[in-house]
């Protein structure tokens, strides 16, 4: 396989493997803490979330890709501050696709969660509760686990996501060979040439082929806590 | 001493609205009622899952919550074990981690008064210990949720009908426990049964909820010898309550003696100290009526009396007559056919004997029994 | 030296063929790391390059994105170059049997026969506003402004056409002639719209010595060839040397 | 005539293993066993919702599961009326549809045997009816599954401990409405249930499981008076079933009086036509022996017996005799205290009375109770 | 507002409007079959069904836009069955702009049922079917009111998906004003020009505004159902 691609597109599998599971990762803790407000929080301001979450569906990737730009900018607000105080510079670096990726599989992750926290039966929360549990811990040894599922399939969509995700990430951090040429970065480069159909479908079937992976990785996982949780 | 259960608490849900006010010194405060009385809701204002409209709910003098002075403690701060009405158990730990689950979160230090070995092997559920709650029959579950709730070595003990789907040999096993729990431990108890019988075992106070208000609450032995107390089903269960005082023991046979303000009582044998009082209880039906003496009979308490009151019954099952016997200063209440009263022409101010077989007496709190096993 | 780090150029997408070739003749000769080359939409690269990024050297598809970043004063405007030039044309799938003369007033709709004349987005990308511009200048554009399928680039464009989805489609001479199931039918007059000019700049935070090296490689005759070889017109005179 | 029940299954889940075999030509067949014995696994396989690995079922000789014939009826071709050990309301459903969601099911055309108003009646749920399932207190879901499962119009009922939950009150009024199914719609009935008397008064066959094996099957008088065994509870409601057939009616007194081969016997009044067969059940607590007939005593049952056998007792309580008095050839047991035997001088062959009152002796299946409200 | 947005801009905002609602209702019985095959189904084939579903995920919107005009387009295979024998045609027709958006955002459709689904308790499912539902009738009495939250969330997250879905609809059907422009074709044609970011934010704003509202009303009656499902 390695003669099936040259080393520029292995290095661009690897950094798309590298984005999508940092994109996961990074994006879980966030994804179940904004899930569960969703869920079960009553503030004010919580529809204002709501649509907050939901804004990178709603908005073309282009959109999103250009407001990360201003915001998480070498010159934006947020990455001025970034750098300045965390030494963390995300422009037009795979951090800065990671982060694309995150925001973009955001919504699809939090729904998931979101989803399955709803599901879980509060009878188990208070008796968690009632036998001295206090809500944190109710939350980490009841609902979590009992959710397991939704943030299995949360993960794997964000995953799934950030394997396709192209949009937000070359307008965000360009399409920078070895630093944030993804896999759908370097397909759409492909599809914008002549002759590139081939290389395009190559490098597509490699993306489904990681993408089936995952996947198969996380049903056999809910199998596993399906079948550990079944009432 | 303050009240070990003080509750005056209102609570509204749909058409539904609790309005309950007692206070109980027993250590075993038993709820009573029909279906749809308010018990649940009542034992979940205790618990915190249900927070009241009003009100206050005091347990051995701390204030669990006081809405006029705007007290709410919540519920992973009250230290309550709480068996629900079903199970509860949690689907993803083993049996084993549903009983520890408690002890996770008991402070660290102080030492357990519930033994792990010792429950799970009073519940029967040794076997059980490693399979997930989804493998389990319904009584199984039950019994772990009784585990659950016995062994997070809590403050307050909550059961909401616990023993309801077991059987009785199973019942006989874990009543003891209970009844150890509350003598021993001091942990204080609310206790909901239909089942007069486990009630007047094990509490001390009854309080009898209808339609969200309390009818009726005090002593075990004043509730339960009302007659006709319809709350109280009205129907089989009706009796009356001793006090007793134990005298002593009849090893050979296995009896205990003991005298009562109707005369003396031999009833099955108890690990009571002579001196130590309890209560037992005879109900209305296993008291047999005669105007002599009976000679020669398998039945070894026979109390001289005289009739007070008779009233009719037409409940479930057929006219029958109860009728109150007064057995130096004990009101005992005995059910006969009306028949039975014509021929014996029973009317106030007879003189009658009330006879009762040993074996029928049951002894409640306030002793344990020679071990079931 | 050696231990110099990699050029960044910042290139229209269309180029890749020729640019990814080059590049490697450039290492290969110089002894330097190839450059990194991020293909991306000229406005996307432009507006990035506003933001800050790292590039050296940028490639623009038009000179509207070029003159952006000179407005805001981000190139080195010494080094600004016209590099490519490139021609619009009309395409029609293989089979097709249209023919047409493109002259001033031609019957476009005629062609099109109810069909869609593919294009890309006549506002936004740069092969659309240079066809739009033609079609003006030769009075078609009114019959058949409402007949346009606005792609969301010239290579959608030549897609829809070479699917058959078309019949009729306006892209760069250099897609058309790799595309064999297409062919082209005729080609705008160059005076019917604005110079279609790839020009290039070094960028003015560039403090990377080997941009002006790729850059005048670009120039030179090895490269001509591969731009040549897709079908670019390559407007520079071989380098002397700068 | 083909067996009502005929049931002969092997099922494996995790380390438990049912193997169960019997039939029943008894309309109401009770499943009785300790928690965790098999019992709901065993209505499960009957239900469809498990399929046995080996084995059949046959109801009223049709064949539910035959796996050597490769018959399988699914489940909802089966018509069954299953009350779950847990309600499994419909959540998203009100009382009403949940109670009515068997109709949409059943075939058009044949009139429904249950009536809505009146079972709403009986079981005391008509002010719940728009209420949503999460809104009902524990008896009250139960009350509503119950409900759910008569109106579905079935032709075999499966009943997993239906009255748990519910108060004396409660069950006194929907026990003769399972009766009056079981007697005129003509629907086999699986009940499974931990109450000696409930299954006393509705079987009139016992299966007793033990860790998911038949340990005995048959006629509900012949298991129910073993002395004992140790599968039924052992404890107090250990008891003989007489068969009955009822001779008159004294409506002044509102008793029934009855034939049996022990004697006569007055029972509280039934709705029985004379001539007709019922069985009574006495709890051997509940009898007195003695060495003479009792004169002027509140009992209106005595019979004259020859005691065949002793049975010493050391379980749950006190020691005790239990002792078997052949009457006529009926055996009724007696339950004693080692020092009344001993007073009595009981051993095999001694004759002597034994005593009941009225109240205390419960009719069984085959006849209807007087309306109990 | 009229004089806010350009006639052209309420033609697009009307016909993203009316290819969101199109493709979220056209692909909802699908998807729910999809998702109740996943969750329930065993049979051959699952994990490739699995991965198809998650297909326009993993690639490039782009690509999905390519693949469906080498399929549904006038010459594709499956276009040209379609218009000859039912007479639909779907390229350059707002049908396949509807077309393109179901696609996009059926993987997030199915995954919302399926957990919703594969939350409801089979115990409820047993039930009914002993009371004499048959399999299709649980479905539509028990499962599917029960799974409705999770149906409900997956349309949302459609319906916001083909909101803001471009890449493939563009590639798809073109961006022919009054017929295929949608709500982020149109954006993005601003986002192309130079000075275009004040009528990108513009459109974008009714973008987000139009899928607020959509996201207020699936609350509303999520917390409906749930007051109704609340055991
Ligand atoms: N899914 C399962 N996997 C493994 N074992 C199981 C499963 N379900 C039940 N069991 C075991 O099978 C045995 C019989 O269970 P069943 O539910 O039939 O008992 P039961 O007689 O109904 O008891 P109870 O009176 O407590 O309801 C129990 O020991 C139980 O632990
Ligand atoms: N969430 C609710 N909304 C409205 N009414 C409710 C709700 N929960 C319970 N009720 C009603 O409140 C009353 C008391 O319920 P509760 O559960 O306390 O009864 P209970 O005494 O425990 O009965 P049981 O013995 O049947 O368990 C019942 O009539 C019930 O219908
Ligand atoms: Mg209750
Ligand atoms: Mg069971």
């Amino acid at each position: 396989m390695t003669g099936w691609l040259s080393p520029e597109e292995w290095t661009a599998v690897r950094l798309s493997l590298l984005v999508a599971t940092t994109a996961m990762i990074a994006s879980l803790p966030f994804g179940v803490l904004v899930a569960w407000l969703l869920a079960r929080g009553r503030f004010w301001g919580k529809s204002a979330l709501d649509t907050l979450v939901h804004l990178p569906l709603i908005m073309p990737p282009v959109v999103t890709g250009y407001l990360l730009l201003i915001g998480f900018g070498r010159r934006g607000p947020i990455g001025a501050f970034l750098a300045e105080h965390f030494g963390i510079v995300l422009s037009f670096r795979w951090t800065g696709a990671a982060l694309a990726c995150a925001v973009m599989g955001f919504p699809l992750l939090v729904r998931a969660v979101r989803l399955s926290i709803e599901a879980v039966d509060r009878k188990l929360e208070d008796a968690a509760g009632a036998l001295g549990a206090s809500p944190v811990w109710v939350f980490f040894v009841v609902t979590l686990p009992l959710c397991l599922p939704g943030v299995l399939a949360g993960m794997i969509l964000c995953f799934a996501k950030a394997m396709g995700e192209f949009g937000a990430t070359i307008t965000f951090v360009s399409n920078i060979p070895g630093e944030t040429q993804t896999l759908p970065s370097a397909i759409y480069t492909f599809t914008q040439i002549p002759g590139g159909e081939g290389g395009a479908l190559r490098l597509t079937l490699v993306s489904i082929a990681i993408s089936m992976a995952a996947l198969l990785a996380s049903e056999w996982m809910a199998r596993l806590i399906g079948r550990k949780i079944a009432v | 001493m303050s009240a070990v259960l003080d509750v005056d608490v209102v609570r509204r849900q749909g058409a539904f609205s609790l309005n309950a006010a007692f206070r109980s010194d027993g250590r075993l405060t038993a709820l009573f009622g029909r279906s749809g009385s308010g018990k649940t809701t009542l034992v979940n204002v205790i618990a915190g899952l249900i927070r009241p409209d009003h009100g206050r709910v005091l347990v051995d003098g701390r204030v669990l919550v006081d809405r006029e002075r705007g007290i709410l403690i919540p519920k992973h701060r009250r230290r309550i074990g709480y068996v629900f009405q079903e199970a509860r158990l949690f689907p993803h730990l083993s049996v084993r981690r549903n009983l520890l689950f408690g002890r996770w979160f008991a402070p660290r230090g102080e030492p357990m008064r519930a033994d792990f070995e010792k429950t799970v092997d009073i519940l029967g559920i040794g076997a059980l210990l490693d399979r997930a709650p989804g493998a389990l029959s319904g009584g199984e579950k039950q019994r772990v949720a009784i585990g659950r709730a016995l062994l997070s070595d809590p403050r307050l003990l909550l059961m909401d009908e616990p023993l309801a789907s077991l059987d009785d040999a199973r019942k006989l096993e874990i009543l003891p426990y209970i009844e150890l729990l509350r003598d021993q431990a001091g942990v204080p108890i609310v206790y909901v049964s239909h089942s007069v019988a486990e009630v007047a075992r094990l509490s001390t106070v009854v309080v009898v909820l209808d339609e969200g208000k309390v009818v009726a609450a005090g002593a075990t032995s004043d509730i339960l010898s009302r007659i006709d107390a319809p709350v109280i089903g009205g129907g089989p269960e009706a009796g009356s309550v001793l006090e007793a005082e134990v005298i002593g023991h009849d090893r050979a046979f296995g009896l205990t003696q003991a005298r009562t303000r109707a005369g003396l009582l031999q009833l099955p044998g108890l690990f009571a100290a002579v001196g130590a009082t309890l209560r037992v209880r005879i109900l209305a039906s296993d008291l047999l009526l005669s105007l002599n003496p009976l000679q020669q009979v398998s039945a070894l308490n026979s109390f001289r009396g005289v009739v007070r009151a008779l009233s009719p019954r037409l409940a479930a099952g057929a006219p029958s007559i109860d009728v109150q016997i007064d057995c130096g200063g004990e009101l005992l209440i005995a059910r006969v056919t009306a028949k039975s009263s014509e021929l014996l022409a029973l009317a106030p101010g007879r003189e009658v004997y009330a006879t009762v077989k040993s074996v029928s007496v049951d002894s409640l709190a306030g002793a344990s029994y020679e071990g079931a096993r | 030296g050696a231990q110099s780090k990699e050029v960044v150029v910042f290139a229209a997408a269309s180029m890749k063929n020729a640019l990814d070739e080059i590049a490697a003749g450039w290492a290969k000769a110089s002894g330097k790391p190839a450059p990194k080359i991020s293909y991306a939409a000229s406005n996307t690269l432009a507006k990035q390059i506003e933001h800050g990024a790292p590039a050296d050297l940028f490639i623009s598809a038009d000179l509207d994105w070029m003159n952006f970043l000179a407005g805001k004063n981000l190139i080195k405007p010494d080094t600004r170059v016209n590099l490519l030039a490139n021609r619009i044309v009309l395409v029609a799938p293989k089979d097709s049997t249209a023919s047409v003369a493109i002259a001033p007033g031609f019957d476009l709709a005629k062609a099109l026969a109810g069909g869609k004349l593919a294009m890309g987005n006549v506002d936004a990308v740069p092969a659309g506003k240079y066809g739009k511009a033609a079609l003006e200048k030769l009075g078609a554009w009114n019959g058949v402004k409402d007949s346009i399928a606005q792609a969301e680039s010239v290579r959608a464009a030549l897609l829809l056409v070479s699917r058959g989805e078309a019949p009729l489609g306006v892209v760069y001479q250099t897609d058309a002639a790799a595309d064999p199931n297409v062919k082209i039918v005729g080609a705008f007059p160059e005076d019917t719209h604005p110079p279609i000019i790839y020009p290039v700049a070094v960028m003015k935070d560039s403090t990377n010595a080997d941009a002006a090296a790729f850059l005048s490689y670009l120039r030179g005759p090895a490269a001509r060839t591969a731009f040549e070889k897709q079908g670019f017109t390559v407007l520079v005179k071989p380098s002397s040397g700068s």
